[in-house]
């Protein structure tokens, strides 16, 4: 804490705390903090007047990384551990802003795999995100539950890629593997079983008394503040922004599924609070299951490796495509000088960005509050420190 | 609008700070500009009525080599639908670009990351700190110059 | 011979016993090595900021008086509590006038707002309708 | 005090029996601190879920150092965090063990080459009992590692100057 010669106690931005304020660190090793996050809190009493956060505690160097790798592939198992709860979002991004930059179109059959990978992804995301979210405002069971369906979906996985959580899956034009036999039945089955379970946990959680007084009218973030800290996914959507890129930025095969953008209505409390955005995530899920489901029935056959191009050596330009990744826009600006290594990355995370509104949406509440928006906010150190 | 008419609204407006553009490139058509006209033409994109830029994509900061770093503003507007991709080049001995924080705020902490990994100093910006690396890391590592530090605060940093 | 004080005395000194010999036991026969890094006080990991020895609110030290005075009201309905099957109807009355005046306290504490916290409203922030849209300052 | 801290010499029958009750006492609860750094931590949050049950061996979250006798640094250690690391690893009490859990907590793992903020291995500022590797180590190689944990807990002396 820098202690000027006038003896006056400041905060790390400088700031003169005030005779009865303190301040303390909700420091990287936090159970609320979904990782290592450190939130300085200026406190009077128990009441937040300012939060001021830092980052930086798992900052991994992917742009370096990017940049040393020896062709454009090599670059996705370090894009599997930007965001390591939805990975297959990660590559996705990627491929699709080296796709654009090649101009390469991928058979029919690699687009529907994709679809119904990161739509998996997205549910098995945001069951970490309600199931965390549970702990972090006092109901241990959710957790279980919801930990309970992601190892169904985590089969899936580890029958297609091998892996549970980072896969390497989805490569420049194309995929490592074809689905191997059985999983379009396993994968509807899944479906069938899931369904009923979100009601469930509607039930257990999303209506129960006690959550709704923890969270409506908690973290209030109006729709024009969320733009203009360029806030995204869920975090834009429950503040009632009709904006989701898989419908209005649209890419890959999104247009022929029917499905609805889901967007916070401000039902129990004021539009825009942490339960708007922890409803959007539950109603998104229904979602990607109908997608899913529409996915499983149209695929078509075909061979998946066809289009992977041997040596990619895009002609220099630059490129920024984004995608939606179960936490918001991630977007990729990639810049090629014509030779096999990219020139530069720069992985734009929504977590990064949606964490840059906390201090705005956190302030006058009390501190448990500053938990439940901060497990709200749903953020992953690994995409937020890149 | 789509990317010609909108670099031609601008080079009406704005004449001789318009350096270079490229409209109909195979990958993202960009606008160079003048580092000096940053704030206004930021202001102009984000307050006039039928270009309303006002979700700043990504921030990114660059280094071309030949001791030249550079800025790119991905911009996007909600209610128009379209984007716009602003490029700014500063000599690498003095990096120096207005700060947009203000206009767009989501480009507060995409600058203190362009500080902390480039080196460049946004002025203006209301709280411009190393926002990744700590303060006393030495050096400003995506810099294609930069070099690994043997040692940091006792530990050996290379493998 | 035991009187009833005494049954009550070797039952507490039981307790204390129970409680201590645990205690120490437990204290005697643990590895203690102490050295300034464990010694730190703990802040999630970081060094500890801002000073904890601080002029809080007043706040705390009203809301404390009041819950003392009830707590010492409550200390008296106690031993009162006990015995009150051989005390009859004298005894009942009494008590209700002791309530009674306290209660009047209640009120007036209730009426006079001490009992509900100043607690500041949450801030909501909004992009002021500047010429740029400029938000307040972002700050941090 | 710490009388019996290692004070008797020779391994009569009432010292490894007075062993023995230690180390199973440690061995069977030993308190995890609630600590993630990176991917592994999900794998370790899904270790501590209904399906793969940590509870089973004694390993309970617990939120502070002081409750905690074993740490799991479960992802990539960066220099930034180094330090927390290393602080929080001396406000353990003692006998405090630590499961370095992944590539990333062992060598850096994929990010030996060109990580310039990443610590190329927790053993570099603490000392480690038990490596996993795996990156992210399935839940049943964190439990395994957990396991050889115990084994190692089993062998302990506190009771003997020397063992």
């Amino acid at each position: 804490m820098p202690r000027l010669n006038d003896g006056a106690l400041r905060t790390t931005t400088g700031r003169i705390l005030r005779r009865e304020e303190m301040a303390i660190n909700m420091g990287p090793q936090h159970p609320s903090t979904h990782g290592v996050l450190r939130l300085e809190l200026v406190l009077d009493g128990e009441i937040v007047v300012d939060v001021i956060p830092h980052i930086g505690y798992l900052h991994r160097c992917f742009e370096k990384h990017a940049e040393a790798m020896n062709n454009y592939q090599q670059v996705i198992p370090y894009c599997d551990r930007l965001d390591y709860i939805s990975s297959m979002n990660m590559d996705w991004a990627y491929v699709i802003a080296v796709e654009k930059l090649l101009g390469i179109k991928v058979p029919e059959r690699v687009e529907y795999i994709r679809v119904i990978m990161a739509e998996l992804q997205r549910i098995a995301s945001h069951l970490i995100a309600i199931g965390t979210y549970g702990l972090d405002v006092g109901a241990f069971t959710p957790f279980l539950y919801c930990f309970r369906d992601r190892e169904g979906i985590l089969d899936l996985f580890e029958m297609t890629c091998g892996a549970r959580l980072l896969y390497n899956y989805i490569w420049v034009g194309g995929l490592a593997f074809d689905l191997p036999a059985g999983f379009i039945d396993k994968a509807k089955a899944f479906c069938e079983y899931f369904r009923p379970n979100i009601k469930e946990l509607n039930d257990l959680l999303t209506y129960n008394e006690i959550f709704v007084k923890r969270t409506a009218h908690v973290g209030i973030l109006p729709a024009d503040v969320a733009i203009a800290y360029g806030c995204s996914g869920p975090m834009l959507r429950g503040s009632g922004v009709d904006f989701d890129l898989r419908r209005d930025d649209p890419y890959s095969i999104y247009d022929r599924f029917d499905w609805t953008v889901q967007v916070g209505k401000g039902e129990v409390g004021t539009l825009g609070d942490c339960w708007d955005r922890y409803m959007v995530r539950v109603r998104e899920m229904e979602q990607s299951l109908n997608i899913i489901e529409q996915a499983l029935r149209q695929i078509p056959a075909g061979d998946v490796f066809s289009a992977i191009p041997k040596r990619i050596r895009p002609n220099p330009g630059d490129v920024y495509a984004r995608s939606e990744a179960p936490r918001g826009e991630m977007g990729f600006y990639i810049v090629s000088d014509g030779s096999a290594t990219p020139y530069r990355v720069k992985a734009r995370s929504p977590s990064f960005v949606n964490l840059s509104v906390l201090p705005e949406i956190s302030r006058g509440y009390m501190i448990a509050d500053v938990v439940a928006i901060a497990g709200s906010v749903d953020i992953v150190l690994g995409e937020v420190d890149r | 609008m789509n990317a010609p008419e909108i670099s031609e609204k601008l080079r009406s407006k704005f004449g001789d700070a318009i350096l270079e553009v490229k409209a109909e490139a195979l990958s993202d058509p960009f606008v160079k500009i003048k580092p000096g006209m940053l704030s206004e033409i930021s202001l102009y994109l984000r307050t006039d009525g039928d270009l309303q830029f006002d979700f700043l994509m990504c921030l990114s900061g660059i280094d071309h080599g030949k001791n030249i770093l550079g800025v790119v503003y991905n911009l996007y507007s909600m209610t128009k639908r379209h984007k716009i991709t602003i490029k700014v080049e500063l000599p690498a001995e003095k990096p120096e670009v207005g700060s947009v924080a203000l206009i767009w705020p989501s480009a507060g902490w995409h600058e203190r990351e362009a500080y902390d990994l480039f080196g460049i100093v946004f002025t203006g910006h209301p709280d411009l700190r190393r926002i990744l690396l700590p303060e006393d890391y030495p050096g400003h590592p995506l810099r294609k110059d930069f070099k690994v530090p043997e040692f940091y605060g006792g530990m050996k940093v290379p493998y | 011979m035991l009187t009833e004080f005494g049954k009550v005395l070797i039952f507490f000194i039981v307790g204390v016993i129970f409680v201590a010999a645990g205690l120490v036991f437990a204290w005697l026969i643990r590895p203690s090595r102490p050295y300034p890094g464990k010694l730190a006080t703990y802040e999630c990991g970081e060094e500890p900021i801002g000073d904890s020895w601080i002029k809080f609110n007043i706040r705390f030290y009203v809301i404390a008086l009041i819950f003392l005075i009830f707590d010492v009201e409550v200390v008296f309905l106690f031993p009162w509590a006990v015995v009150f099957q051989g005390l009859g109807l004298y005894a009942f009355i009494e008590m209700a006038v002791f309530l009674a005046i306290l209660l009047v306290g209640y009120a007036y504490v209730w009426v006079k707002g001490d009992l509900d916290w100043d607690k500041p409203a949450p801030f909501i922030p909004s992009t002021t309708p500047g010429p740029g849209g400029r938000t307040q300052e972002p700050g941090n | 005090m710490g009388l019996l801290d290692k004070t008797f010499n020779d391994g009569n029958v009432v010292v490894t029996t007075l062993d023995t009750v230690l180390n199973w006492a440690r061995l069977s609860s030993l308190y995890q601190m609630h600590f993630g750094l990176a991917c592994c931590a999900i794998e370790m949050m899904a270790a501590s879920a209904s399906h793969y049950d940590f509870d089973r061996f004694g390993v309970m979250p617990r939120a502070s150092p002081r409750q905690a006798d074993l740490i799991i640094v479960s992802g990539t250690v960066t220099l930034k965090m180094a330090s927390r690391i290393k602080t929080l690893y001396d406000q353990m009490s003692e006998p405090r063990y630590v499961l370095s859990m992944g590539s990333c907590a062992n060598c850096g793992g994929p990010y030996w080459e060109h990580g310039y903020h990443v610590l190329k291995g927790v053993d570099r500022i603490i000392p480690v009992d038990v490596y996993v590797p795996g990156c992210p180590p399935r839940p049943e190689a964190l439990m395994e590692g957990v396991i050889k944990l115990q084994e190692k807990i089993r062998k302990e002396t506190l009771v003997k100057k020397n063992p």
